[in-house]
């Protein structure tokens, strides 16, 4: 499964990178599986399973018990706003 | 009409398009929210803003909705830059058009709680040392936004 | 700044004057009054306001002193007009500058408050048919008002 | 005592006129005794004699019980509003 991922606002700060194109493994199935896998990936010591971090799949924000099928675009969102 | 984008933001013209489209309006109300010369003493090289649309967009829609349906109102305007912008530069401008003036007051206000709560966009603060902050809202922000609960 | 005068009033040129002269505020809240087409059904020909100068514009000044005194404002801006204005012109432009965005808005509503109901203004309405009216304050100005006590 | 009066907003509907010079009789020594010359002489039922009017003299909104000396400029201030 192939996904354009984006990391915005301080989670790029775990990342090191705004976006990237990657084959997630067959171990993500789940938004939570997802919050794992990116978690150990990164060594984020738990950051990505917090709540804060919403996570949107193909533009719409999903609970964490959402399964994972046909994604084009995954984007982790941390605690918005603008103004 | 919502606008988000990377052009600099005139709030003066803008509120002149905002006049000139409104027929019979009694009360208009504009905000302007300009970065600011300097966070914690330090002074401020950039803001940088970042959006994911068409997420942050529709999300702006849908707060103006809900306004709409709150207060009688004739017509709203938002403007909200992202990517870069100096401190000075205006980041956001929201006019609001009603009969009655406390209808134009109430929905700018909530509109601009919408945006510094709510609104899909990540701000970060970057000074002239190289200190680079991402800035969540502020506690202040959080409480004026639960007024509409 | 107040102003208080017979000469057409620029809601957008007021609003670039003010921006121009602020230093550092964060947030501008700015509110324009306009006159309406209609009154009853009945087309305005022209709205007449007399004031009382200097009365009127101390009494302005006051309540800008006690905006000043209740929240934290960089500048405040006050056209007011007076004689014969023409439907869709402006009658009343006000801004307020200050760092964070409620008290920008809250000064604005509350001095918006006193100009509607304290403020040494008479209003008198004629419509194309002749009709002169002198109008006061709506009820819900005076409860408006009141929430500032 | 010779005085300028103005008569704003729906005053000037009772008396015809938004402004005189006029000298004022000498029973008009409070502004009790100016609103119940005002009233007789513009033949106004007790309106003048209404609270909701206020006078100023001099441009100072003054109580019903004040004394009338050196008066150059009389107001009658029916109930205010601009915006």
């Amino acid at each position: 499964m192939t996904a354009y991922i984006f990391y915005f606002g301080k989670v790029s700060a775990l990342t090191g990178k705004e976006k990237e194109q990657i084959d997630l493994p067959e171990t993500v199935t789940d938004i939570s599986s997802l919050r794992q896998w990116a978690d150990s990936r990164f060594q984020a010591e738990g950051e990505f399973l917090n709540p804060k971090i919403r996570i949107a799949i193909n533009g719409k924000i999903l609970p964490d018990s959402s399964m994972l099928e046909q994604i084009d675009e995954i984007a982790f969102l941390p605690p918005v706003g603008g103004g | 009409m919502i606008d988000v984008s990377e052009s600099k933001i005139d709030a003066s013209a803008a509120l002149k398009a905002f006049e000139a489209d409104l027929n019979g309006a009694g009360a208009i109300v504009s905000f302007t929210g300009r970065v600011r010369e300097t966070s914690k003493q330090e002074r401020i090289e950039t803001l940088r803003l970042q959006a994911y649309n068409p997420m942050t967009v529709d999300g702006i829609a849908q707060a103006v909705s809900r306004a709409k349906e709150r207060w009688s109102l004739m017509d709203v305007h938002i403007c909200h830059r992202i990517g870069h912008i100096a401190p000075g530069e205006t980041i956001v401008f929201v006019a609001t058009a009603s009969a009655h003036r406390r209808d134009a007051f109430e929905a700018a206000d909530y509109i601009m709680d919408y945006l510094k709560t709510q609104a899909i966009f990540w701000k970060q603060e970057i000074t002239t040392c190289g200190r680079q902050t991402w800035i969540e809202p502020r506690e202040q922000d959080y409480e004026d936004n639960a007024r509409w609960d």
